[in-house]
C-alpha cells in the first residue's frame, strides 16, 4: 500500500537457510535463557515458510525476550514497553504483504501491554504474536510478573505475589484469538511447527512459550518434568474444550489449543475499500461547496 | 444605511433542540451564494440540556474572526436571552419567542417578539418545524432569499416527501410572517459575489488537507473536539486507498501509527489533551526513532477533563516539551480553517522530509467553527516522498547515517531489501544498540540538527507572515487561532492611528527565528497575546530569543474578540 | 490506616433511606438513559445495607455513566478515562474499612480501562465494580465500543465493526473475579439485590449491567424481549459451567454467574503487616550503618 | 607524603563478576570506621556481560562529588584495563590480574600485577574467593586493617559456615600477599574519626526520608534505576504499617498513589523517564482535583528508552511542562544523598500543605551511588499534615474553597463526615462542575496561588544555599547531583584567585525567585552547567528570570567532573 516504488530486488540465496536469517549480532542472553530456543524456533520456521527476509518484520517491546530483533537478518522494530501489538497492527493495515512476527515477554505483553491483547485478539489481526513466559521480568531483574504463582517470593513482593497469575492461553481464547498454541523453549523442533502453523495461519496467531529465565527463575525442572502433549485426539476447533482445558491445566500443555478461521483485520478493511467509490481530492471538498 | 457586515448569535437550550443546526442553516444558504461567514458554536457539558449557542459573522467582505459581541440575538428561550442580553451591541436586534421569553425593555435595542413555539404548534401543527419558521423569519428579516433556504431543505429531505412539503411550507411561513413586522433595524444582506466557495470547519480542512498530502492510515480513540477528524477518516480513507481504525486507547492510536509509517504509510492520529498526554511516551520513541508521523492536537481547556467542550491555546507546553529526555519534534499552529488544510499539508511534508514527528495544534474553535473558504488550489501545495535508501548496497546501508541534513534514508518494508531494526534505544548509524557517550552525543546532534535544517525551510514570509505598520512602536506576536481577531484589532488601532504591527508564526517549533528577530527589532515592545493561564508561548519566545514579551492571556473557554486586543493595544500605547 | 483523628461523626438518621443517598444535583442524562435506573438500584442497595455515607466511595472514569459521583451524597471521585480500578485499589489498599464501587461505561472499563481490569480481578481487591454497558460511547456521541457487535455501524465504524465483540462476564471470569454477576437497569429491584450482594463479597466483585443508551443506541426492546435469568438450579460456585455459558450466551443472562472466596487483596497485604516485626525509622537506618 | 583522599575504579566484564561487590564491599569496610565515601556504579546494558565499572572516593574528610579520573585502577580484564587506562591520573596506580591482563609499559604510574584468577583457582582452590583476595590485596596495599573486611565477611556468609571459612582465608592470603610487593605508590589510609555513619545511596536515602514522612502508601512499577525504591518499600512498608503494590504499569501506579492519598494515605511512587511519561496524564488530574502525591523521577540517560543505566539531567521539561493544560505542580532536585533525606521529607511537606503533586527529580548517579552521610536527626525534619475541615457544618462545606492561602480543607473518606466528589472537571468551591469562564478563571488562579505561597516557604538559604566568593564575577547555578563537582570547582578556582560563587536550589518550580535575582544580580555573568542536550534548566531560567546565561552542558551518560567545571570557570574567566 505505501506509494513509492518497489526496489528492484537483490538476488536472494535460491533457498534460504537458518544462517541467512540471522544478523551479525550475537544475542546478549544469559548463558541457558530460554529465548535462545525461541530464537532458533523462529530462525527454522522463516527457513520453513522460505519467506522474504525483507517481507518480514520482527516487532518488540522492551525486555529480556524483546532483544529479538537485533538478532534477526529481517526488518526489526526495538519500541517501548508493551506497544508492541497496536504498533503491529499499523504495519499490517498499511502494508498487508508483510509477515508480521511480535515477541515479547510476560510483563510486555500481560502487564503493561494487557490492555492491547484482547483488542488485537478481538480485531483478529493478521500477526504472530510468540510470548516467551519466564513468568518473571528478566531485564529488570526478578520482580514478580503476571504469570508469577501465588506466593512467589520476589524483589518486589518479598512476602509473596497475592495476584492469582495470568493464564495467557484462556486470556487469548475469552478475547477471541483465532489460533492459540503453546511451546516450550527446550523443545525447539515442535515450538518450529507451532511458528509455522501460526505465521500460516491468516489471523491472529497466539503462541504461548515457556522460556525460563536461567538466571533469576529456572524452571526447567519443573516444565522438563511436567510438560506434555494436549490430549489424543485432540480437536483444535472446539473452543469449549480448550477454554475448559486452559481453565484448569497448569500451563504445561503443548500444541494447538484453538484455531477458527475468521476475516482477519487487514482482510476486512481492505473489503471496505473495495466496496466504496473512490474519490480524489476535488471529488472530496465538493461536498463543503 | 444598511449593514451587510453583522452578527447573529442563537442560543438555547438543547433540550429544545435546533440552535446548532439552525445556524449552520442560515450559514449554509448565505455562503452558497458568495456571503463569507465565520461561525462559532459552544456546547452545554450535559449530555442533553444546558445552554449551547451559535454565532456566525456574515458579510459581503472576507471577515477574518467573530467580532465583538452580537448585532442580533435570537433567543430561543429565557435562559438564553439572559445569559446574551449582555453580549447584544448598541443597536442591535433581539428576535425572541415571544411565548417562552420575556424581555426587559431596553430602548437601545430593537426588538422583534414571535410566538415561535405557538404558530409551529397551532398554525403549522408541525412543532419539530420551529427550527425552519426561524429560519424564514431570519431570512424575511434580513434579506436572504428564500430560495436559497428553499434549495437547503429540499436537499435535505430528498427521501422523505412528507417532511420536506412540511419544512418548506414552514420556511415559506417564517418569511411571509415578517411582511407583518415593522423593521427598524438597519441589517440587511446586500448582495455577494455568487462566488462558489467552500464551508468547512478546520476539522475538515486539517482531514483534507491530510488525504490531499498522502495519509493514508488514521488512527484514534474519540474525544472532543476531534473526534470528528476520526468520523471523517473512517468514512473517507477508504475511498482513497486507506486505512482508518479506531483504537483501544490513545496509546494504541499513536503507537498503530508509528507502526504504519514504518511499513511506509504516511500516517495521523487526531486527539485532544488527555489524549495527547496519554500521547507521550511514544511521541519519543517517534523522534528517536526517527519515524515520521503527524498528531492533531484540537485543544480544549484544560487541565485533565477540564471544560471539554470549550476552548484554550493550553497545551503548548505539552507539544514543545513533553517527553523525557531530549528529543526534537516540530510544533505547528494554523491560523485560520483556510490556513488547516496548508499547514495540515506542512505537517505531513515535514514530518516526511525530517523523518520526526509534527504535532499540528488546533483548538476547540478552529475545530468546529465554519468559514467560508476559497476553493483549495491543489497544485500549490506539492506532497513529500521521504528519503529511501536507492541504490544503497544493503550491506552498507545505515539507516541512521549522520548527514549534513541529519536525514537519513529510510527503507520500507517489503519495498526496499535494506533490512534494519528501528529502534528507542540509543545506537549508532546502523542502529545497533551502543551506549556509548560519544554515540549518544553525535546522535543527539544528528537528531536535533533537523531542527535547524527544518527551520530554513519554514523562516519566511509565508509561514510567518507579517501584518501593520511599518515602523511600528507595538508588535503583536500571536499563534493559532487568535490571529483575525489581532487582524482586526490592528486594522482598528492603525484606524485609530496607533503604530502597531503583528506577527503570526504558524510554525512554533523550530521558531522562525530571523523573522521573528527583524521583526521584534523593529518595534518598541513586544505583546503576546494568547488564550491561557501561563503565557505559555511567551514564555517560549523569551526563552529562546532572549526577550520580555508583554503578557495579554484570557481564559475561560471563549475566543479573544477583536475589541478586547483592541482595548489591550491602547492601553499599551494610549494609557501606559 | 490514615494518620488523623477520627471526626466525631454527626448524628445521621436513624434509618438511611434512598433520599439520603442523593446528592442535589439532577441527573444530566437523557431522558430513558439506562443509567438513571442503575443509580436508584445503587441508592436502593446502600440503604438496604444501611452504610454510612461518609464510608462510602463511588470511583468513576469519564463518560455519561461516569457521571454517577455527582448524584450521589457519598464521597466520590470523578477521575479519568480507563483509570478507575487501579484508583479505586488505592483507595481500599490505604483505608480498608471503606465501601468502594467503581462505576463506569464499557469504554471506561473495557476499552481504554482494559488493561487494569485483568489485574483488579486477579489480585481479588475488595470492590464492587458496576459496569454500565450501553454497547457505544453515549458521552463523545455514539461511536462504537469493544461490546459493539460485529457489522454494527456507527460514526466510527461507518461500514461496520470488525472485531468480535468483548464478552464482560468471560472476560471477568478468565481474569480470575470473585464475583461476576450481570443485570438489567430495566429490571432495578434484581439490580438492586445483585448490588447487596457485591459489596457484601469480600472481593473483586464485578457486575455488568445492560443499560441502554436511549438517546443513540437504543436498545431496550431487544433486551426487554431477550433477557432472561439464569438457568434454574444454577450453581453459582462451578467455574467452569459459568465461563461455558458466558463463552455461547448473548449477554442476556441476569444473575449471579459466579462466586468464590480468595483472600481479597486488602487483607492479604495487611497479614504482612501482621507477621512482620515493626520498625521504627532509628532501627531501620541501622542498616545502613 | 602519604595521601589519604583517593580514588579507587574497579572495571571489567559482568560475565566474570564482582566488579560492584568488590567496591562496595571495601567501601563499606572503609566507612565503617570513619572514612567519608562516595561511589559512583555504570553497568552494561546487556543483561549478562559487558563492561561495569565501580569507582570509590575514600578521605578523612568530607568529599563532596567523585573527583576526576582516578588514582587507582583495579584491571579485572584486558578490556577494563584499555577501557579505564586514560581516565588514570598521573602518580597512579594500575593494579591488575597478570594472568588476563598485558598493560602497556607506561613510566608515569605505578603497576602491581597479580595473578588474581590464578592463585584464587591454584593457591585457594577456590575461583569463586578472587573477588575478597583482590579486596586482601587492596586492604593490605593502601592501609585498610583486614579486621574490619573480616567482620564484614562474617556478617555475610555467617549462615555458611563453610564459605565463610574460605573466604577469611582468601582475604587474608591477599592481605598476606602484599607483603611480597614493594610499594611504590603514597596513597595510603590513615586513620579516621571512627565515627558512626551510614552508608546509603540516593534510592535508600528517599526511601528513608519517606518513610520518616510518614508515606504509607506506594505503588511502582520495576524500572532501572528506580527499581530498589519498590523493592525496599515492598519489604519495608508493612513493617511500618503501610501497604506497597506493584502495579500492572506506570499509569496504574499513580492512579492507585491518587485514590491512596484521596483516601487520606501520604503515598508516592517511584519511576524513571518512561514510566514518567506516561504519568503525564494522571499528574493533571492530581493537580487539578487538588490531591497531594509525590512522584519520584530517578532520570537517565533518554530520549525514549535511550540508555537505561546511564544518567542524565533530562526529564526537567517533562516535569516543569508535561502535561495537557495549565496547571501547577511542585520539582524538587536533592543535590546529594544525604540531601536526598531532606528533599524527600520536603516533598512530602509541599504535597500535604499545598493538595498538589510534587515531583522529585533525582538521576542514575544519585540513585545508585553511595555517600556516607551523617545519621539523620529525624526532629529537623517535622512531618505535616494535610488541612482537614475539622468543626466545619457538612453542609457548608467547601473542598475547593477560595482561600488566602489557596489551599482548602480536604476531607477523609471514612473519618470525616463531609462528603465530597474530587474531581479532574472544572468545580465551583463545591466540587461541583461548572463549566463558566469565570469559575475557570477564580479557579486557575486559585490552583496557581499555591505555588506564590509555597514560594515563600522555599526561598531561603536552606534551600537554595550559596557558596563562594561574596563578590564574584562568575555565578554558577546548578541543579540536583552535580552540586559536589560545582563545589570542588568553585574551591580550586578560588584557589586560582577567581572568583566565582554557585548557588544550587533545590526547589526548581516554584523557583526561589528573590535568591537568585540576588545571586544574578551579584554577579556579571550566569552559567548553568547540566548533564542534559538543551540545557533544560537554563531554559527555565530565562524564561522566568528574564536572563540569558551561559549554558554548559555534558550528555553520554557521565557526570561532570570538579575539573571539567573548574576548566570551564577558567575558560569564562581567565582565556575569555
Ligand atoms: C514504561 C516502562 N516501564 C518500565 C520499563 C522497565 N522494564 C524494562 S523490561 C521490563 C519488564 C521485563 O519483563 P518481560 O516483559 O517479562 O521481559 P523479560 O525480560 O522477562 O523477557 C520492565 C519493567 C520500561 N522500559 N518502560
Ligand atoms: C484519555 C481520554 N480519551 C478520550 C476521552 C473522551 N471520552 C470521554 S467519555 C468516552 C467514552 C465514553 O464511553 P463509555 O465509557 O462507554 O461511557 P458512556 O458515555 O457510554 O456511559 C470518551 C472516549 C477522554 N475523556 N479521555
Ligand atoms: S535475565 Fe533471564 S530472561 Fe534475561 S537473558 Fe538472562 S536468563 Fe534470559
Ligand atoms: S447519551 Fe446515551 S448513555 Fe449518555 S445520557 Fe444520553 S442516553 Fe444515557
Ligand atoms: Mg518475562
Ligand atoms: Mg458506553
Amino acid at each position: 500500500m505505501p506509494d513509492g516504488t518497489k526496489v528492484a530486488q537483490a538476488p536472494e540465496a535460491d533457498v534460504l537457510t537458518v544462517k541467512e536469517y540471522k544478523s551479525g549480532d550475537k544475542p546478549i542472553w544469559c548463558p541457558g535463557c530460554g529465548d535462545f530456543g525461541v530464537l532458533s524456533a523462529t530462525y527454522k520456521a522463516l527457513a520453513a515458510l522460505q519467506l522474504q527476509r525483507h517481507e518480514v518484520v520482527v516487532a518488540s517491546g522492551i525486555g529480556c525476550s524483546s532483544r529479538t530483533p537485533y538478532f534477526m537478518s529481517t526488518f526489526g522494530l526495538h519500541g517501548v514497553h508493551g506497544r508492541t501489538l497496536p504498533i503491529a497492527t499499523g504495519m499490517k493495515l498499511a502494508n498487508p504483504d508483510l509477515t508480521i512476527l511480535v515477541m515479547g515477554g510476560d510483563g510486555d505483553l500481560m502487564s503493561i501491554g494487557a490492555g492491547h491483547f484482547p483488542h488485537a485478539a478481538a480485531r483478529n489481526v493478521d500477526l504472530t504474536c510468540i510470548m516467551m513466559d519466564n513468568q518473571t521480568y528478566g531485564l529488570t531483574k526478578a520482580q514478580a510478573s503476571p504469570t508469577s504463582l501465588m506466593g512467589h517470593k520476589s524483589k518486589s513482593t518479598p512476602y509473596g505475589v497475592v495476584a492469582k497469575p495470568m493464564l495467557p492461553v484462556l486470556f487469548a481464547l475469552a478475547s477471541g484469538a483465532t489460533f492459540v498454541a503453546r511451546g516450550y523453549s527446550a523443545k525447539p523442533n515442535d515450538l518450529t511447527d507451532l511458528i509455522v502453523q501460526g505465521i500460516e495461519h491468516p489471523g491472529f496467531a497466539f503462541i504461548h512459550v515457556q522460556s525460563p529465565c536461567a538466571e533469576f527463575f529456572n524452571t526447567y525442572d519443573y516444565y522438563d518434568e511436567h510438560i506434555k502433549d494436549l490430549p489424543p485426539g485432540w480437536d483444535r476447533h472446539d473452543l469449549k474444550a480448550a477454554v475448559d482445558l486452559a481453565l484448569t491445566e497448569e500451563n504445561v500443555h503443548l500444541g494447538v489449543f484453538y484455531q477458527e478461521e475468521r476475516p482477519s483485520l487487514s482482510k476486512a478493511v481492505r473489503q471496505f475499500e473495495a466496496e466504496h467509490k473512490q474519490f480524489d481530492l476535488v471529488e472530496y471538498v465538493q461536498r463543503f461547496s | 444605511m444598511a449593514r451587510d457586515d453583522f452578527i447573529i448569535r442563537i442560543g438555547g437550550d438543547t433540550a429544545i433542540g435546533g440552535v446548532i443546526s439552525t445556524g449552520d442553516n442560515f450559514t449554509t444558504a448565505a455562503a452558497r451564494i458568495g456571503f463569507r461567514t465565520f461561525t462559532f458554536r459552544t456546547y452545554p457539558s450535559e449530555i442533553k440540556g444546558g445552554q449551547a449557542w451559535f454565532q456566525v459573522r456574515i458579510s459581503s467582505k472576507p471577515v477574518y474572526s467573530l467580532g465583538d459581541g452580537c448585532d442580533i440575538l435570537i433567543a430561543f428561550d429565557q435562559e438564553a436571552y439572559e445569559l446574551h442580553r449582555a453580549s447584544l451591541n448598541e443597536g442591535g436586534v433581539l428576535i425572541y419567542d415571544s411565548g417562552l421569553v420575556e424581555p426587559d425593555p431596553d430602548g437601545n435595542i430593537v426588538r422583534y417578539g414571535v410566538p415561535f413555539q405557538k404558530i409551529a404548534r397551532e398554525e403549522l401543527e408541525f412543532v419539530r418545524g420551529t427550527n425552519v419558521l426561524i429560519l424564514g423569519v431570519m431570512a424575511g428579516l434580513f434579506g436572504l432569499p428564500p430560495a436559497s433556504l428553499e434549495e437547503m431543505v429540499k436537499s435535505r429531505y430528498k427521501r422523505r416527501a412528507e417532511l420536506m412539503e412540511k419544512n418548506i411550507q414552514a420556511l415559506h411561513h417564517g418569511y411571509e410572517y415578517t411582511k407583518k413586522i415593522q423593521k427598524e433595524d438597519r441589517f440587511w444582506l446586500g448582495t455577494a459575489d455568487h462566488k462558489a466557495r467552500l464551508v468547512m470547519t478546520g476539522n475538515d480542512a486539517i482531514t483534507a488537507g491530510a488525504l490531499h498530502a498522502g495519509c493514508r492510515y488514521f488512527a484514534g480513540y474519540p474525544i472532543t473536539p476531534a473526534s470528528d477528524i476520526l468520523e471523517t477518516m473512517a468514512s473517507q480513507l477508504p475511498r482513497f486507498g486507506g486505512v482508518c481504525l479506531q483504537a483501544e486507547d490513545e496509546m494504541a492510536a499513536i503507537a498503530s501509527v508509528i507502526g504504519a509509517s514504518y511499513a511506509g504509510a504516511k500516517a495521523m492520529t487526531a486527539t485532544s489533551g488527555p489524549g495527547f498526554s496519554l500521547m507521550t511516551e511514544l511521541l519519543g520513541l517517534a523522534s528517536m526513532a526517527e519515524i515520521p508521523i503527524v498528531i492533531v492536537d484540537a485543544q480544549r481547556s484544560g487541565p485533565s477533563t477540564g471544560m471539554p467542550t470549550k476552548l484554550e491555546q493550553g497545551d503548548l507546553f505539552q507539544a514543545l516539551y513533553g517527553g523525557h529526555g531530549d528529543f526534537p519534534r516540530i510544533v505547528l499552529a494554523p491560523a485560520s480553517v483556510q490556513n488547516c488544510f496548508r499547514v495540515s499539508v506542512l505537517a505531513f511534508r515535514l514530518a516526511e522530509k525530517y523523518q520526526i514527528p509534527v504535532i499540528l495544534l488546533s483548538d476547540q474553535s478552529l475545530s468546529h467553527r465554519t468559514e467560508t473558504i476559497e476553493r483549495v488550489d491543489t497544485d500549490v501545495y506539492p506532497t513529500t516522498e521521504r528519503l529511501r535508501p536507492n541504490g544503497t548496497n544493503p550491506e552498507d546501508y545505515l539507516r541512521y547515517q549522520i548527514t549534513d541534513s541529519g536525514v537519513s534514508p529510510m527503507a520500507i518494508p517489503g519495498l526496499d531489501i535494506h533490512t534494519y531494526v528501528a529502534t528507542g534505544l540509543e545506537h549508532d548509524e546502523r542502529g545497533h544498540p551502543r551506549l556509548s557517550p560519544q554515540t549518544h552525543e553525535e546522535m543527539t546532534a544528528k537528531r536535533f540538527h533537523k531542527l535547524e535544517v527544518a527551520r530554513l525551510d519554514i523562516d519566511n514570509e509565508e509561514l510567518c507572515p507579517r501584518y501593520g505598520a511599518e515602523d511600528a512602536d507595538l508588535g503583536i506576536i500571536g499563534w493559532g487561532a487568535t490571529q483575525g481577531s489581532i487582524r482586526e484589532a490592528v486594522d482598528r488601532a492603525l484606524a485609530d492611528g496607533l503604530k502597531v504591527a503583528a506577527m503570526h508564526p504558524r510554525v512554533l517549533n523550530p521558531l522562525p527565528e530571523s523573522r521573528l528577530r527583524e521583526f521584534i527589532n523593529s518595534v518598541d515592545r513586544v505583546l503576546v497575546p494568547e488564550v491561557n493561564y501561563q503565557g505559555q508561548f511567551a514564555h517560549h519566545l523569551a526563552a529562546s530569543l532572549g526577550i520580555t514579551p508583554l503578557r495579554f492571556n484570557k481564559i475561560g473557554g471563549l475566543p479573544f474578540t477583536p475589541g478586547e486586543i483592541h482595548s489591550k493595544i491602547q492601553e499599551v500605547l494610549v494609557h501606559a
